[in-house]
């Protein structure tokens, strides 16, 4: 096994990738860029880096600063965690060549499944159903009739190059097509350089379900089950659980075959998730796209399984083998993890930044906190949004989701917005505790993005506010860190000791 | 105690209101326009503890100021205060004022969308902000005219540092 | 199930018991006297009444209080933690008088038990082994002989009618034997004015082990495997872990099978504990006594089971049927605990008050906090020191102990002195560390009873209190939650940015 | 920076020392009698931060003032300075001088097992202080002889009280 290790990356990530090495007797190395000096994944390490520069492409993402500090630390070996170079076969043939072990899949595989092209070639040489789409279309005023007549409307337009809602266009009948085949190639020509578009089929209400994958260098290839992550807002994943609502034992057998059979096709080596598109009507699915790295909502998985997914990301990149049999693979219970990010739920998900005047996680039976930051830290506008993962274990579903409940109504955050209260409301919301949601869910409930009606609670609010101010100056006087400890006097009360 | 007022400023922003606090057989008595309300509160290190409106639930809370805004957590939801004064020499603020676009959050700016002299409508997109690694869109209030144009594509913006002044009216 | 519960208890226990019931949807109701008024197991509540007095007694104590408060708040049930009235046949009595369900064992189980001479009788008739005794002498001169002929020296002469080391002496050889039983007969008789004494074979070294048992009232009774309690403090426990390194799987077997055979003969209802000291050479095992009551250790059993013990009593309590096969009680890896004193173990573990200006809890995968304490709470000598208790959880002991180590390193405690730094040693211990310790380890390791000695640490220590104390006036100024954010510096430093 | 001394307290009492702290390079540099430690400091809230010596490894720390005594904590460790000053002071205080027993902690009074004209060994119990749940035993710090008794049994007691007055030498 390593004896140092470089994390290439920051936030909550860093710091739990750092827990798992540490507690593998492995040396840790951080770097940070100026914001980040004081930043908890730095405090942890073993040694820390500065990384000089005002922006991501001149810190976490320079590629000849991360191997020059890998060299000078010692370090054998380099973990990205997820963003940032994870995903780059560039940087991973960087560090081969400097004598670094890359945690993380091979550049190959990594580039074969980056490309939507190829991607979809291996699913198909694999057995694996994609969503239907046609051949590149050479751009404006293609002849798409053979796709729509097969598949009908709605349909996608899709730029071939790229990605991210750029060059795509939603199109529900023939006479929109024309005009929208024109746009979406002008938008991708723009974005990208290329307009090459193509044609598929829009799934109008699906669940997005996607599957663990560890997969050791000689060839052995399991699945850690499946996650649902259909609760998203603008494209990204909000709360994330296992087993899914939506799984019956047979699909879960045949979405993982197809798991496994596409990760066996690509020659994948180490940690990945393979994402599909499921149509909960008809249990249809759809490969949708392989995630070559470790994943935010990883401990779901980890919760239900008992398994440290990086400890074993580590152990495959040195080489072992992995000796679980897909039928030692058995689920305990039900996890659900709720990103908690610096954001306004209910301002279109505007950031918030700010200094965390107080950040008291919930602790206790189930709960687990993957966290960036700590009580004082500035959350700046430079980075990420995430802040901190909850996750919450139960005996069954409707267990883990109380526990989740009563840990977001425990967890005072002051000095920004986040999006704590408002993952409260999702987690107790019907269409979510039904189970019945798709990635609809948020454009469907239109009522969560609104906030809450006035309620008795909100009277209370309004008393307490004029109680704290009127009391203000007084209160300024009592810090906690800096007023003297009143021996004499355990509590301070303006209430009653009677019952009321 | 004197008289004051303050106003709810987050979740919903709401009308700014009048309050005195009085203390009555150890009870925090608080008299709103609508009516007093009777609170029991009981206070640990100075800025957290519970309280219990008469016949209700307890309720834990905590808060911090922010500046002169005051951030209240109660039983797992965020409000947010301003004095009443504070927020009416708001609003005759340049960077608040009329339909003039300031950016809420600190960060780059990927995209001016108008030029001088452009008409915009209400709702229709201005500037693309980049800010914690997301693109924002921010628009119009209402419909009007682009009078000046602050900002360029790559610069950083602080907080409510004004990017688009408007003149509105359609 | 019942739909409000009444906890008569404080501290971590109470929070604890709290998470579970208001995840169950059961409304809590918290007791509090006047030093608790603020502490988090009374803010988390859904109601919370006063207990008037200066003392436990008029307080925690009090039956009739705590049967008023159940009265005036509606509760159906009261769960009465540990200590305190936990394991009071008159107070479950009481309860039931009242009309409340207590959610424990019944009255007669708990008295049958909490008998010596009973208990050792119910063993007994359930063939189980007991430390081997005599029957009671009755006072000065009493004639030994026949018990010293059979098990010979060393052995323990103990008071009848009492604990906690009253009443009781250790003899060497025959020589000694007649001053010990007068001295430990005069002490009994002032203590418990009842000088009866019985004389106890002495096991030298042995282990604490202890069996977790759950019995509803339909007669079915399983054990949930064994904790190990050895590492102890003045007769108290401090770290546990389980599974136990001395077990062997015939040994673990036998003991569950004694455990339940004892919870049957007794008609023990609800969890319970069988404690037994287990000579690890030659695997005898010998009946202790019953815990009719949760225990403090309850939570590594959760870990490595997936199981909430909590939840268990409730259903048991309201009449449900405990549906698990003693063959489905299977465990999943290694689970160690620590409990979190405020004391000093370099001062004879003598307690530590004041204000907690610093409480940050480490977080993050394999680890829970039962906490009653907060960042800002005042510890004060009214109540148990015991302020949390830290769990990891690991695939195997070794990684377990890796986390421990781990989260007692990045627990920052301030204000008062807690053994979280003298915990750390004695899980990083070899004697601890090979699993090969017994209820001896302090007294055979003295060594990590003495402050640890000048390292390299200290002399950074130094030079960094040097510099605080320099900073102080700035610093004092700069109050994390009242210091104005500072948007334009998201950090401060005094140090260089460059490499070293 | 003028000189000043401050004086190990926890987790091992040691001899006052003297420092003198000043930066070069963005580096912290304590002069100490025993040579100068040069330290990067990074501090983030105030507080809190991290540190490493020339050559080592990165250590967090944390720190408070309980009254004028300084809470340190380090990579896991907690260390208590005190000022030299106030340390001699206390020297000289009654409660704490020769002999003499003090409560070390709040509590109450279980048992005292002197009386006035005893003469007690070094490490005889003296008084049993319940204190959190726990008795405790008072020990004499030498023989001597029991002048005075400050306390009954029951009594509560403070920290830091004088309990139990002593005439040292046998």
């Amino acid at each position: 096994m390593f004896s140092r290790v470089l994390i290439a990356n920051r936030g909550e990530i860093a710091v739990r990738i750092q827990q798992t090495l540490q507690a593998m007797g492995i040396a840790t190395v951080a770097v940070y860029a100026d914001p980040d000096i004081s930043a908890p994944h730095v405090a942890m390490a073993n040694a820390a880096y500065p990384l000089h520069g005002d922006s991501a492409k001149d810190t976490y993402l320079n590629v000849g600063e991360l191997l020059e500090v890998a060299r000078e630390s010692g370090a054998e070996a380099v973990h990205p965690g997820y963003g940032f170079l994870s995903e780059s076969p560039a940087f991973a043939r960087a560090c081969a060549a400097a004598g670094l072990v890359f945690i993380g899949p091979t550049p190959d595989s990594m580039e074969a499944l980056g490309d939507k092209v190829r991607s979809k070639e291996i699913a198909a040489l694999a057995g694996v159903p994609t969503v239907p789409s046609s051949a590149v279309l050479d751009g404006v005023g293609a002849d798409a009739q053979g796709f729509v007549e097969q598949w009908g409307f709605p349909l996608l337009v899709k730029a071939a190059a790229g990605g991210g809602g750029r060059g795509m266009r939603l199109v529900d009948g023939p006479d929109q097509l024309a005009q929208a085949l024109e746009s979406a190639s002008r938008e991708a020509q723009a974005a990208f350089g290329d307009g090459r578009v193509f044609l598929e089929r829009y799934l109008q209400h699906p669940r997005h379900i996607e599957f663990q994958i560890l997969a050791d260098g000689r060839g052995h290839v399991i699945h850690l089950l499946e996650r649902e992550c259909s609760i998203q807002r603008r494209h990204q994943k909000l709360i994330e659980e296992t087993p899914s609502p939506a799984m019956s034992p047979d699909l879960r057998r045949r979405m993982g075959e197809a798991a496994v059979a596409l990760a066996k096709a690509a020659g994948y080596v180490n940690a990945g998730t393979a994402e599909f598109l499921l149509d909960p009507d008809t249990e249809e699915f759809y490969f949708l796209e392989v995630n070559a790295r470790l994943q935010v909502e990883h401990p779901v998985t980890e919760a239900i399984l008992g398994m440290d997914i990086v400890a074993w990301q580590a152990r495959i990149a040195a080489g072992e083998a992995l000796d679980i049999a897909q039928e030692d693979v058995r689920s305990l219970g039900h996890a659900i993890e709720c990103r908690i990010y610096a954001e306004d739920p209910y301002s279109g998900f505007l950031p918030s930044t700010g200094r965390l005047l107080r950040w008291r996680p919930p602790t206790g039976p189930g709960l687990r906190l993957d966290s960036g930051v700590d009580e004082g830290y500035d959350v700046s506008s430079h980075y990420d949004a995430l802040l901190a993962k909850l996750v919450a274990w139960g005996p069954d579903r409707e267990a883990s989701l109380k526990r989740m409940e009563g840990a977001l109504r425990r967890f005072p955050v002051l000095g920004l917005v986040t999006n704590v209260p408002f993952l409260r409301r999702v987690v107790t919301h019907s269409g979510f505790t039904t189970g019945a949601y798709n990635t609809a869910f948020l454009d469907d409930n239109p009522d969560l993005l609104q906030a809450p009606q006035i309620t008795e609670k909100d009277e209370v609010a309004r008393s307490l506010g004029a109680w704290a101010t009127a009391n203000r100056t007084s209160t300024a006087a009592r810090s906690p860190s800096l007023a003297p400890v009143d021996d004499g006097s355990p509590w301070r009360q303006a209430g009653p000791r009677r019952l009321p | 105690m004197s008289q004051r007022r303050i106003q709810p400023h987050y979740p919903t922003p709401g009308p700014a209101f009048s309050y005195e606090v009085s203390e009555e057989n150890g009870q925090v008595l608080v008299h709103l326009d609508s009516g007093t309300v009777a609170l029991d509160v009981a206070q640990g290190d100075g800025s957290a503890g519970w309280c219990r409106p008469a016949g209700g639930l307890l309720l834990p809370f905590a808060y911090a100021w922010v500046g002169n805004d005051l951030h209240l957590w109660l039983d797992g939801d965020l409000f947010i205060f301003q004095p009443a004064e504070q927020r009416s020499r708001r609003r005759v603020d340049a960077s608040a004022a009329g339909g003039n676009i300031a950016s809420p959050v600190p960060g780059k700016i990927s995209k001016v969308l108008v030029q001088v002299g452009d008409t915009v409508e209400a709702d229709q997109a201005v500037i693309i902000l980049e800010s914690m690694k997301m693109e924002h869109l921010l628009k119009a209030n209402g419909a009007g005219t682009v009078v000046r144009v602050l900002v360029e594509e790559g610069q950083q913006v602080d907080r409510s540092g004004l990017l688009v002044e408007m003149s509105m009216g359609s």
